[in-house]
């Protein structure tokens, strides 16, 4: 496998002047792993603040405004407690897969963030089968919310991971197909190939109609797949109590809570690269100023992450007959219909260039 | 129907006034009242729901009663059709172990009415299909709602 | 624990589950015994009394007067209907004549509390169902009614404003203002309710067909207030014995026949909206007049039986009072809405998923003191 | 075709949701409906009529308006007020007289039902719009309500 650090060329490559090669290779990886790491963490508990911003302004409220400027070191204070609290758990468990729940949460959603290219050649792994590794990826994560609900030995948690897995199983069809759909535009699936091809308009302007349709069904399975509301059957407060991670505490329950928002942010990154265009901007101004993509890949990822939150303070949950239902019922047909119209505008040439 | 017509109506089904306990009676109450033998109370109270001209078909209150010598159950109805109501009260002297019919298959609405008044009454009903206690725990002693219940932890007296 | 489930031939698919006495669907301390194949519910078993104070011995004890504050703590949304219910009894007992004034205030107040109590319920139907955000919608309007509580009342919740032979003291200065000003207030706000959550359609979809109880099960089962009515049957006592100023008032009956959640949300909906007729109808045109009728330090009812029927916003409140004469009653009974309502849970409640119960327990809208009592 | 329809008519409930909740969103600056409490405690007042707690006012010659007649504790449904009375002889006309030693009030045990300021004939109690209860020990929950040395205001009996 081709493993391209594109954006710490120069450090490594000076760092190899007196270092032999695989101690370098080592060096590079733990230094990209930690600062993912730190982007995990820190992304992770501002999206949370963001949250509950976002949230307390839908309701009429003022949300968290008491730690640091503006509440801004709210939920670190948040973390900081979660980390000193005691770890409680039930007594007859399944104590290993208990333990490892968590991680297989946060590591797929770690993995899933490596191959994002954050602007021109800020990229840890640009993987060429890019989109393929992030929709597989992201279906490792359900595993740990099963792993979780079936060994903390609690109904109410057993009965949020079946709902968790038959619905990533469900969506994870939609999320595949929208992707699939656009794919038949960039004809390949290289995230960094992807966004080249949007240089002549983003993807969803380029595949007009059923990329718009395709863009629709992606958002509403990208919901669905971070169990997040009006799909939120895994934890559904108010019939579960806490769901699959209800005999979760402190920092473990953190894990599962961090990977949500996490998983959250994935999703609207996937979706800024595939159908927004990625860093780029309009205008072309990341050509001169690449280190301005970042921007621009941020603020689109926000403005769709911000929608997600539009949908959660807003709808009531579906149920879990419905939510299959809208997958198999509706999803499913429109998304097929999608794909071959798609492949006929493609055919014709009937995509919008400029 | 007014009360006096229903009262001349509900005489006329037990022929044998010997045999069946029926009182009437509208002192001190603003309703029509009925007390029967507690051996004729299922029978009474099938036929007041189900014959046509009284259709007393929504039991709204069912409340027991301590009277000091027996225990009762009072029985409020009211016809949804006819807008009349109706008292019915059964009671018995057994205090040890008073048993009534159920009328949880009449109006299901009994069958948590007849649970709390065997909870603070003590009295038994028979064919209810699940009569145990409701809001006191299952090894509560006692009938809390009897006058001569006493506890002297809980209870304060004025 | 064997001891509490029900029955132990469980089928070897299905299993049982406790919800409450502490969940966040149950709204306090409602204990539902589940058994459930997959997620599918096959009973419900509610367990009661865990706040269980016994207000009805405590009313033996108790003074006429007295009797009054301990209703505020039954079903705690409608105070100050539950307060009206024991005042009416006692006046009607002793034959009090009551000032018109008193009538229309109270009436006014009665309107108030259901709106209020509806409003809470919206929000936390909304919650239930999942979109959190109706909570937040509700309770900003319910608050101003409890500041017209407050101002006028003294409390928010636990009112104990009326007091048998009228009330405690005369409305506020600032009360027909107040009154007035949210009136308007909230029929901008009303319409909002329904573009957010009635029109929904996913709410619709999880509401209609659910829950389903036809008319003959709501009688039956003793179903009164917005359950009854969203069955098609005309259980309004508001209309059918009317009681304070209600007889001089027009109004519809907020009447459904589909007998689902979505029927009994309709009924509330279009509850409020009556009420709000109902005051505006009532709050130019208060009669001037005494607050109350003096009344005997120790009020002693006559030898006798009294019941007394009035409309909370859950249902029909019933209120018996067997006297001897003495200055306490020698028994009291309070039929409580909450109570029937939630005896028909298991009927409507099985066959339907989790979520079901859970939207389905919303429209009974229990509040847990007012069944234990 | 109602296939279609359905999810046209769908979507636009959806939107229509959003759209009530956006609007807030955009006005959340000045529609914010919360009250930091601890930080408004100067700008906050309570109506005149809440219920906060029970107050014996004392007037500049530390003298208060209760005669002890013990109204308010009859009245009072919880027990919640003790009044603790001696007799006195009254200098001017040596007759004997009742007057209050304490008036002990406990607020853990009061429901604010307003009887006791209701029965009072001299108007001795009413309500202070305090609502910040809270104590560290329940003890500090009883209290006295007359202070010390105070002693009953010339004329109230009369």
């Amino acid at each position: 496998m081709h493993i391209s650090l594109n954006s710490s060329n120069i450090i490594f490559g000076w760092l190899l002047n007196f270092m032999p090669a695989t101690a370098v290779g080592i060096i590079e990886m733990v230094l990209i792993a930690l600062a993912y790491l730190t982007l995990f963490a820190v992304l992770g508990l501002y999206l949370v603040l963001m949250e509950r911003k976002v949230a307390a302004w839908f309701q009429l409220r003022i949300g968290p405004n008491r730690v640091g400027f503006q509440g801004l070191l709210q939920t670190m204070a948040d973390a900081l407690k979660l980390v000193s609290k005691e770890l409680t758990g039930t007594v007859k468990a399944d104590k290993f897969l208990y333990n490892l729940a968590p991680y297989f949460v946060i590591i797929s959603s770690l993995m899933a963030l490596a191959v994002f290219p954050f602007t021109k050649n800020l990229q840890a792994f640009d993987i060429n089968i890019g989109i393929f590794f992030l929709i597989a990826i992201s279906s490792v994560g359900v595993i740990g919310i099963l792993l979780g609900g079936w060994s903390s030995n609690n109904k109410f948690a057993l009965i949020g991971a079946m709902r968790s897995g038959v619905q990533t199983i469900s969506y994870e069809l939609s999320i595949g197909l929208s992707l699939l759909t656009m794919i038949l535009i960039t004809g390949s699936l290289q995230l960094s190939e992807i966004i080249e091809v949007q240089k002549n308009g983003w993807l969803i302007l380029q595949g007009h109609i059923p990329a718009i349709i395709a863009f629709m069904i992606y958002m509403i399975a990208g919901t669905a797949e971070t169990n997040r509301a009006p799909f939120d059957m895994a934890e559904a407060e108010s019939e579960l109590g806490a769901g699959f991670h209800t005999e979760y505490s402190g920092m473990k329950f953190a894990y599962f809570f961090l990977a949500e928002f996490i998983n959250m942010f994935i999703i609207a990154a996937i979706a800024t690269t595939v159908f927004f265009g990625g860093w780029l901007s309009p205008f072309g101004i990341t050509e001169s100023i690449p280190w301005l993509g970042i921007f621009w890949f941020l603020a689109k990822t926000f403005v769709l992450v911000f929608l997600m939150m539009w949908f959660r303070w807003t709808f009531p949950r579906l149920r879990i007959d419905q939510l299959l239902t809208l997958e198999w019922k509706y999803l499913l047909p429109i998304n097929l219909v999608n794909i071959v119209i798609m492949a006929v505008i493609v055919w014709l040439n009937l995509t919008i260039q400029y | 129907m007014t009360n006096v017509e229903l009262q001349k109506h509900i005489d006329n089904w037990f022929t044998d006034p010997g045999a069946v306990k029926l009182e009437f009676s509208e002192e001190g109450s603003q309703f029509l009242n009925i007390s029967i033998h507690p051996d004729y109370l299922h029978e009474l109270m099938w036929s007041l729901k189900h014959n046509k001209e009284t259709h007393l078909d929504y039991l709204f209150c069912l409340t027991g009663v301590d009277w000091g010598k027996e225990l009762g159950v009072v029985y409020h109805l009211e016809s949804t059709l006819h807008r009349h109501s109706l008292v019915v009260r059964a009671n018995v002297e057994d205090r040890e172990n008073p048993v009534l019919d159920s009328v949880q298959d009449i109006w299901a609405t009994a069958n948590f009415h007849e649970r709390e008044v065997y909870d603070f009454f003590g009295i038994k009903f028979n064919n209810h299909p699940n009569l145990k206690r409701l809001f006191l725990t299952d090894d509560w002693e006692g009938f809390p709602l009897r006058k001569d219940y006493v506890d002297e932890v809980n209870m304060v007296v004025k | 624990m064997e001891t509490t489930i029900v029955n132990n031939d469980f089928k070897s698919e299905e299993y049982f589950i406790n919800m409450g006495p502490q969940h966040p669907a149950t709204h306090g301390v409602l204990r539902l015994l589940l058994t459930i194949d997959g997620e599918i519910i096959k009973k419900v078993e509610p367990d009661l009394g865990y706040i269980h104070r016994s207000i009805e011995k405590m009313c033996e004890r108790d003074s006429y007067q007295q009797i009054v504050h301990l209703t505020d703590r039954m079903d705690y949304l409608s105070s100050h209907i539950n307060n009206e219910a024991v005042c009416l009894a006692v006046e009607n007992a002793l034959q009090l004549e009551i000032p018109e004034r008193v009538k229309v205030i109270r009436t006014i107040i009665d309107e108030l509390t259901r709106i209020a109590s509806h409003t809470l319920w919206w929000g936390v139907m909304g919650m239930d169902v999942g979109a959190l955000t109706t909570y937040f919608y509700g309770f900003r309007d319910r608050e101003l009614i409890n500041d017209i509580f407050e101002e006028t009342c003294g409390a928010r919740l636990t009112m104990n404003y009326n007091i048998p032979g009228g009330l405690m003291y005369d409305i506020h200065p600032n009360f027909v203002k107040r009154v007035k000003s949210f009136i308007a207030h909230f029929k901008t706000k009303l319409p909002e309710y329904d573009s957010l959550l009635t029109g929904n359609v996913i709410f619709q979809k999880r509401t209609k067909g659910v829950g389903i109880l036809t008319k003959a099960d709501a009688i039956s089962f003793g179903a009164s207030g917005p359950v009854g009515r969203g069955s098609g049957y005309s259980c309004d006592v508001r209309k059918h014995h009317p009681y304070s100023a209600l007889d001089k008032v027009p109004f519809n009956e907020a009447l459904q026949t589909e007998g689902d959640s979505f029927a009994r949300y309709l009924v509330r909906i279009q509850e409020m909206w009556e009420s709000m007729s109902i005051i505006e109808q009532l709050i130019d045109n208060i009669p001037e007049g005494d607050y109350n009728v003096p009344t005997n330090a120790v009020i002693k009812l006559p030898k006798g039986e009294f019941y007394q029927r009035v409309e909370t916003a859950r249902g029909e409140l019933g209120v018996y009072i067997i006297s001897t004469g003495t200055k306490n009653p020698y028994r009291l009974k309070f039929r409580s809405p909450g109570f029937s309502n939630l005896s028909l849970l298991n009927h409507i409640a099985v066959g339907g998923k989790i979520g079901d119960l859970v939207a389905t327990m919303a429209t009974l809208d229990l509040v847990i003191p007012d069944i234990d009592r | 075709m109602s296939y279609f329809s359905e999810i046209y008519n769908g979507i636009k409930t959806l939107l229509t949701g959003m759209g009530v909740t956006g609007k807030y969103f955009l006005h959340s600056r000045k529609g914010a409906i919360t009250q930091q409490y601890p930080d408004n405690r100067d700008t906050l007042k309570m109506f005149d009529r809440f219920r906060g707690e029970v107050v014996m006012p004392h007037d500049e010659n530390n003298e208060h308006r209760c005669t002890g007649c013990q109204k308010c504790e009859i009245a009072c449904p919880n027990g919640t007020i003790e009044i603790i009375w001696d007799r006195a002889i009254e200098e001017e006309t040596g007759k004997k007289k009742k007057i209050i030693d304490k008036h002990i009030y406990h607020l853990g045990m009061c429901t604010m039902c307003g009887l006791c300021i209701e029965a009072c004939p001299t108007d001795a109690i009413k309500w202070a719009q305090n609502f910040e209860n809270s104590v560290y020990d329940r003890t500090q929950l009883t209290r006295v309500l007359n202070k010390p040395g105070s002693k009953v205001k010339a004329g109230v009996e009369d």
